[in-house]
């Protein structure tokens, strides 16, 4: 008797328990709570998706931290965040002497946080600190040697012609540091002093890092505005929404497609949908038969519907890309791009002659979007008769998978600041880094000519030619551009999204 | 005491029921065991019939967009959609029976290994025993959760490795169990009696010690069970377990998890499946404790 | 300390009927109990396991345990006062002060986790809120040496204590304030038979030197035979025979006195054959009609099975609840009880 | 007492190293370099063999376990692979948001689940205790995370009261985290206490306190419930170390900035020394409640105490 009082209540405690939260779950949904008061004025509180791994400029490539770094320090010349044009930054001018010597002229009066003052010394002994690190390469294998002139000139000489110097300079290996940090072995890591705008002054790990406005910066139209700046690190996508709503954030750097349209229906907030340069690509391995036939990868290529992929696994939010290239690059063209054409596709399939049903493309995915993106694929090539398998996997094994070129097709993508940086990938020589990339003779000629061209037109023009060559072979599939979405309290102004994904905080200021 | 007096003299005096007969009678006359076994039947012939109720390729993984996130509803889809339009009950259907097959297959896993370990360390005793205990302390040091994270971590995040990492981290209890049984009944007559004749360690062990510690491994096995649910769940849910679009409740979850403030259904409902299984298997625990162990009531 | 006119006697219970009521079923463990301890004197409470003994002492001390156990009626007054119409607060004072029990098994009435002084010092202090800290363990450190135990084992734990002393400490709680009555249940059972003996002994002397009335609940008619001045025979719930000890020990009446009598070994005759009672105590919750031990009788009549039998009284105390004894009081002696 | 202590400390040792060993091989078996994981995508593999040997991985396993060890015992953890930063450093900002937030859950769990089982047990079969241990039935069940999922959807998402995830809103932040965390302890516990008590109010030494003339209410908190203590606080061990690995969840899902999410990251960036350095805090942590649990068996069990002596 007693034990069936007992089972009844348990039942009877799961039907209630279900009925609240379901009553819950259709219960209202009005008015998000606005019930904190609005930040004080000087405090820019900004949600982040995850902890930066580094706030040094040399261990790192994450996207996060370059954006960091890019508070605390400034580089010779920078990449504009509006035009993605080189523009100077610590340096003024520069000359270039028989192709190979550069001479930037450097501002004086720079000030350190630590309140060095900025000399050439300090260029010379960064950017020597730089080659010495692992991994970097790609930013400054170019440069052969610096020397200072004098305190306020810096030469540098690359080893041959090599047009993308400006470019290279702009990113966070060679970011700025102070000569007299470096010879001490100073953790930039704990303590990031540079030059930058921004001063760091807490990093709870895991949870927040606060920022304080350098007063003496050098840069008086891009001194900090605001003088407090708090990052938060929020994981979940509706979290950083909901904080943006109930005012503990003012910055949202990244939300979710699912949250925009709530977002937008609040009043007190905008919502910026910033389109980029980020490629989200269909790499294939071109070592495999048969995607080393560039008649198959283009078949696939006019058989893949894009705006299929942006509707149905970015709530929208994505720009049909056909070239290998990113739109909005100087250089970028659609030449030879293959657009969604089925009967196209079908031609390069019987130009390659073999049994469409043969092909089978296993495709890494190391998320869910991902997964979704592949799976529209699957859908698509099976109307060439195609096999596609969706592989899921976690990001570490997707990326030891990849890099050891132990893969037939893989969703990655990929947002460097300008196309020579984005042609260079071209080059079979990054086929130590992604093996199965293209391996084409004739383009890292091409490659080779544009990288000595120190002409802008001229090197935009071979890379134009590079782009158009490089569609022809359809080495990869871009899919798309990620359109990046931010948000931000509406009394929140002055603010600057780029293309590469970058938010020049310094500049924000508060309205009224 | 008096109570005690009174119950000892009411028991009928029916000497014939056999032990395991008279477990099974005291098991069904316990209504939350009984509402566990059923609930459990349920569940395990839906995992069995997944397949005839939903079609694995068309309906749980191929996903379709426009009729994505729909609510659950009596007319189109019972428990909704998720976001990429597959039905959720469909996805729980096939769902459970990727929970059941991994805690199930971990758990056995677990007992073979850790049973037989401990085993051998009850039965030999000594060195053996020694080594095989010591080894178990290490391992009921490292909370199981993170050590079943740990081998995860190591050999990637998928089904089998996550059924390895789970059957791994129950070993100790299984070896603790089944060691601390033999060693109530390696001195009882009857093994004396085997051995005495010559029966081999093997036979001795199979034939005579496990049968008559069958009880307090079939207990913990129920549990070991339930927990293997929880961390299969709780792994999946962290990205570390089955991934998708395969359909595992913790992945549901982990997945229903970014829409929970307009689509609360798609995280309410795996949770719930994930819960009623687990407490079926604590009532049916519980249960066969009581009725195999008829000192503890 | 004599209050009324009936007080002569410490305990007396009128009537008394216990139940125990559970979901399945309801046993009746004490039936129309009666009996009466007079000031000073030792009651043995004689009877098989189960017969109600230690409800009867629990009733008494008011700790049936509740919700199952039921008094049903009839009356237990402690210095002729019914302490079934006692409030818990009045029984709270009671307990220990007037009456305290003595329990079957010293192994489980000590709490394991408290020093032995502690216990002691607790009972002493519910009695007496004016003492002092020190007082108070001055005076368990008092009763622990009256009982043979050093002062100094006191900060001691009952584990630290073999069975004997165990009880021992049992008992210096059970004097700690002086009561009235004290009602032992079976205070030697768990103990070895030469530990038996010195329990008993000490118990002796200590009820002697306070002038404490007793009920020594057992079952053993040795210990009764040492340590009682009258004895009640218990069965099923109530008593079927009552008198003094040399009434009872040496002229036992009832059948069922004379079968507890006859499954004792006897010295004087090696080769006599014990003599057990046939059959087992009846299930409490299904007790026969009529005289209840019938079932176990050898000279169970008709009128056995349907109606109760009264008392029957032999002259001072002795009586026997028996339907033999019920009609023919003069041939009751003669009767052939089977030999 | 101490002596036994002293005893229990050093019988720790083996077991971390075990631990450390045993969590150090498995980490080996994980694909991929390190070396390729710390210099990322773009770096030649001469660079990548350069490093490799830098960071010893070039010796054998044993050697570098051995070289991992002597650092430990230093205190060095070695440093992330991801981050470039200090293990012990960041193990250690981490580790008091993990305590901080077991500690109060644990608190409130023990100190609302014990009332609970006492209660239920004196009114045992009463509507307040079946409704208690159905409660506690349904909460031994419930996910951790799920249930910190429909706090989140309950108390933050539709009532706005509590935030969201993390740490930086003062006593608010810990509410809901620790109810998830606590709940099952909560469960767990009042019904261990349940059912001790139901064991132990029908003691004789109960009856015997009572039969002293002692309230019934003193017999039961003084008498019947410090002897249900015991296996008690055996669950209360258990559950404490359980919320040590399930913190890994429930930080999850409230970005808790605590060593569970660390280790969560770590996994998925496949970061080594990292992982390490958690595990070993963790393990010595689970190993450092298991010892104090021991060590107060001693203090409520006089039996138990004496067999340290």
């Amino acid at each position: 008797m007693y034990k069936w009082v007992r089972a009844m209540c348990v039942v009877l405690a799961f039907v209630l328990l279900v009925g609240t939260l379901s009553g819950c779950s259709q219960g209202t949904q009005g008015e998000p709570q606005g019930g904190e008061p609005p930040a004080p004025k000087d405090t820019l509180r900004v949600a982040l998706t995850s902890e930066p791994p580094s706030l040094t400029t040399c261990d790192h490539d994450s996207l996060i931290s370059v954006g960091l770094n890019l508070l605390t320090f400034n580089s010779l010349y920078k990449i504009d965040h509006a035009s993605l044009l080189p523009v100077p930054d610590l340096a003024y001018e520069y000359s270039v002497e028989n192709d190979t010597e550069w001479t930037f002229k450097l501002k004086e009066g720079v000030k350190f946080h630590n309140g060095d003052l900025f000399t050439a010394h300090d260029v010379v002994a960064t950017i020597e600190y730089a080659k010495t690190v692992p991994g970097s390469t790609l930013y400054t294998g170019s440069i052969k040697s610096v020397e200072a002139i004098d305190d306020y000139t810096v030469k540098i000489t690359t080893h041959k012609p090599y047009a993308g110097l400006l470019y290279d300079l702009g990113y966070h290996y060679n970011f700025i540091l102070p000569k007299s940090l470096i010879e001490k072995g100073h953790d930039f890591n704990m303590e990031p002093i540079g030059t930058g705008p921004y001063k760091l002054v807490s990093w709870d790990y895991g949870n927040s890092l606060k920022y304080e406005a350098f007063e003496d910066y050098f840069d008086a139209d891009h001194k900090a505005k605001i003088k407090n700046l708090e990052f938060v690190i929020i994981p979940e996508g509706a979290s950083r929404a909901i904080a943006l709503e109930a005012g503990e954030v003012d910055f949202v750097w990244e939300v979710s497609g699912a949250d925009v349209a709530r977002l937008n229906a609040n009043p007190n907030v905008n919502v910026l949908e910033v389109d980029t340069v980020d490629n989200v690509t269909l790499f294939m391995n071109n070592d495999v038969k048969p995607f080393d036939d560039p008649n198959v990868r283009r078949a696939i290529n006019y058989a893949i519907n894009r705006q299929d992929i942006i509707d149905g696994a970015l709530n929208g939010y994505g720009r049909v890309n056909y070239s290998v290239i990113s739109q909005g690059f100087w250089g970028s063209t659609n030449k030879n791009a293959p657009e969604y054409n089925l009967d196209k596709a079908r031609e390069y399939l019987n130009a390659w002659g073999g049994d469409p049903s043969t092909i089978n493309l296993p495709i890494l995915c190391s998320n869910e979007t991902r997964v979704a993106i592949a799976t529209i694929i699957q859908s698509n090539l099976a109307q060439l008769g195609i096999k596609v398998e969706v592989v899921p996997m976690d990001t570490a094994t997707y990326f030891a998978k990849w890099t050891a070129g132990d893969y037939v097709g893989v969703i990655a993508s990929w947002s460097p600041s300008n196309s020579l940086t984005y042609v260079q990938r071209f080059h079979s020589n990054r086929r130590n880094a992604y093996p199965g990339s293209l391996n084409s003779p004739e383009i890292d000629a091409l490659v080779l000519q544009a990288e000595g061209t120190i002409d802008n037109d001229a090197r935009l023009a071979l890379i134009e030619e590079i782009v158009s060559e490089v569609n022809l072979l359809s080495p990869q599939i871009s899919l798309y551009q990620s359109v990046w979405l931010r948000a931000h309290h509406k009394d929140l102004a002055g603010i600057v999204c780029s293309a590469t994904g970058y938010t020049a905080y310094n500049d924000f200021y508060w309205k009224k | 005491m008096m109570k005690h007096l009174f119950r000892r003299r009411a028991e009928p005096e029916e000497g014939s029921m056999s032990l395991l007969q008279e477990s099974w009678m005291r098991l069904l006359s316990n209504k939350g065991a009984v509402a566990g076994m059923v609930f459990l039947t349920i569940l395990v012939l839906t995992a069995i019939c997944a397949d005839l109720i939903y079609d694995y390729e068309t309906e749980v993984i191929m996903q379709d967009i426009p009729s994505r996130l729909q609510p659950p509803s009596l007319k189109g889809h019972l428990l909704g959609t998720d976001e990429y339009g597959r039905d959720l009950l469909a996805r729980l259907v096939h769902g459970s029976r990727m929970s059941l097959v991994v805690s199930f297959s971990s758990v056995v896993l677990a007992l073979a290994v850790g049973g037989t370990l401990g085993a051998m360390a009850g039965y030999f005793g000594g060195v053996i025993d020694n080594i095989i205990m010591r080894l178990t302390d290490v391992l009921l040091a490292i909370p199981m959760t993170l050590f079943a994270i740990v081998i995860v971590a190591a050999l990637g995040a998928n089904t089998t490795n996550l059924t390895l990492a789970l059957g791994a981290s129950s070993i100790p209890i299984f070896a603790r169990v089944v060691r601390a049984s033999v060693l109530t009944v390696r001195q009882a007559e009857y093994v004396e009696a085997a051995r005495s004749i010559g029966a081999k360690h093997g036979t001795v062990i199979l034939r005579h010690i496990l049968p008559n510690c069958i009880g307090p491994i079939i207990v913990q096995f129920t549990l070991r069970i339930a927990q293997a649910i929880y961390n299969t769940a709780a792994l999946s849910f962290l990205g570390m377990g089955v991934q998708p679009p395969a359909p595992e409740w913790g992945g549901l979850l982990a997945s229903g998890r970014t829409y929970i403030r307009d689509y609360s259904y798609l995280s309410i409902i795996p949770g719930l499946a994930i819960m009623s299984t687990i407490l079926a298997l604590n009532l049916l625990g519980d249960g066969l404790r009581d009725a195999l162990d008829p000192r503890l009531k | 300390m004599v209050i009324g006119s009936q007080s002569n006697n410490t305990l007396e219970i009128r009537d008394l009927v216990v139940e125990y009521r559970t979901r399945e079923r309801v046993v009746h463990a004490v039936n129309s109990l009666s009996l009466t301890v007079g000031r000073g004197q030792t009651l043995g409470l004689v009877g098989e396991t189960g017969a109600g003994k230690t409800t009867t002492g629990l009733a008494v001390m008011g700790l049936i345990p509740k919700p199952a156990g039921v008094v049903l009626g009839g009356a237990i007054l402690l210095n002729g006062e019914d302490v079934l119409h006692k409030s818990d607060r009045e029984m709270k004072q009671i307990r220990g002060k007037t009456v305290s029990m003595i329990f079957q098994d010293p192994m489980s009435s000590l709490n394991p986790v408290m020093s032995i002084e502690r216990q002691i010092s607790e009972a002493i202090r519910a009695h007496d809120r004016s003492l002092t800290r020190s007082q108070v363990l001055q005076k368990a450190h008092e009763m622990l040496e009256m009982v043979g135990i050093p002062r100094d084992r006191g900060s001691e734990y009952p584990h630290q204590f073999s069975g004997g002393m165990k009880q021992r400490v049992v008992i210096a709680m059970a004097l700690s304030c002086k009561p009235d009555l004290i009602i032992a249940d079976e205070p030697t059972t768990a103990l070895d038979v030469t530990i038996q003996a010195q329990v008993l002994g000490l118990m002796k002397d200590l009820k002697d030197q306070y002038r404490t009335s007793m009920v020594m609940i057992t079952h053993d008619l040795g210990i009764v035979a040492e340590t009682c001045d009258s004895v009640s025979v218990m069965y099923a719930g109530s008593i079927v025979e009552h008198g003094t000890l040399h009434d009872v020990f040496d002229d036992p009446l009832h059948p069922y006195t004379k079968g507890l009598f006859g499954s004792l070994p006897r010295l004087d005759d090696r080769r006599a054959k014990l003599q057990p009672i046939k059959g087992l105590m009846p299930d409490p919750s299904n007790l026969p009609t009529g005289c209840t031990f019938w079932p176990r009788c050898d000279h169970a009549k008709d009128v056995c099975r349907v109606e109760k039998p009264n008392p029957t009284y032999f002259g001072g105390e002795h009586f026997v609840n028996c339907h033999l004894f019920n009609e023919e009081i003069s041939g009751a002696r003669t009767v052939n009880m089977g030999d | 007492m101490i002596r036994y202590m002293i005893k229990r400390l050093l019988a720790m040792i083996p077991v971390l190293i075990g631990i450390t060993f045993l969590v150090f091989m498995i980490m080996q078996l994980a694909p991929g370099d390190p070396a390729r994981l710390i210099l990322g995508e773009n770096a030649s593999p001469e660079e990548v063999k350069e490093l490799r040997e830098q960071m010893g991985l070039e010796d054998p396993v044993l050697v570098q376990y051995f070289r991992y060890m002597v650092n430990l015992c230093k205190g060095d953890m070695g440093k992330s692979y991801i981050t470039n930063r200090l293990v012990a450093s960041e193990v250690a900002a981490r580790f008091p948001y993990t305590l901080k937030l077991a500690l109060v859950s644990a608190a409130v769990s023990i100190l609302i689940a014990i009332p609970l089982g006492i209660i239920a047990a004196v009114k045992q079969n009463t509507i307040f205790d079946n409704t208690c241990m159905v409660l506690s039935l349904v909460g031994i069940s419930m996910p951790a995370f799920w249930m910190a999922l429909m706090l989140v959807l309950v108390f933050s998402l539709r009532l706005g009261w509590l935030p969201v995830q993390g740490a930086n809103m003062g006593w608010r932040s810990y509410v809901l985290p620790s109810i998830a965390i606590g709940f099952m302890n909560m469960a767990a516990i009042a019904r261990t206490t349940r059912s001790s008590m139901l064991e132990t109010i029908r003691q004789d030494y109960v009856r015997t306190a009572k039969s002293k003339g002692i309230s019934n209410a003193s017999a039961i908190l003084g008498h019947a419930f410090p002897n249900a203590l015991i296996p008690t606080v055996t669950v209360v061990g258990v559950q404490l170390g359980g919320l040590i690995g399930g913190a890994v969840l429930t930080e999850t899902v409230f970005a808790w900035p605590g060593l569970g999410r660390l280790i969560v990251q770590s996994v998925n960036a496949r970061d080594v020394p990292m992982i390490l350095g958690c595990m070993v805090v963790m393990s010595v942590s689970f190993s450092v409640i298991n010892l104090v649990v021991d060590l107060l068996y001693g203090l409520l069990d006089p039996r138990v105490k004496s067999m340290y002596a």
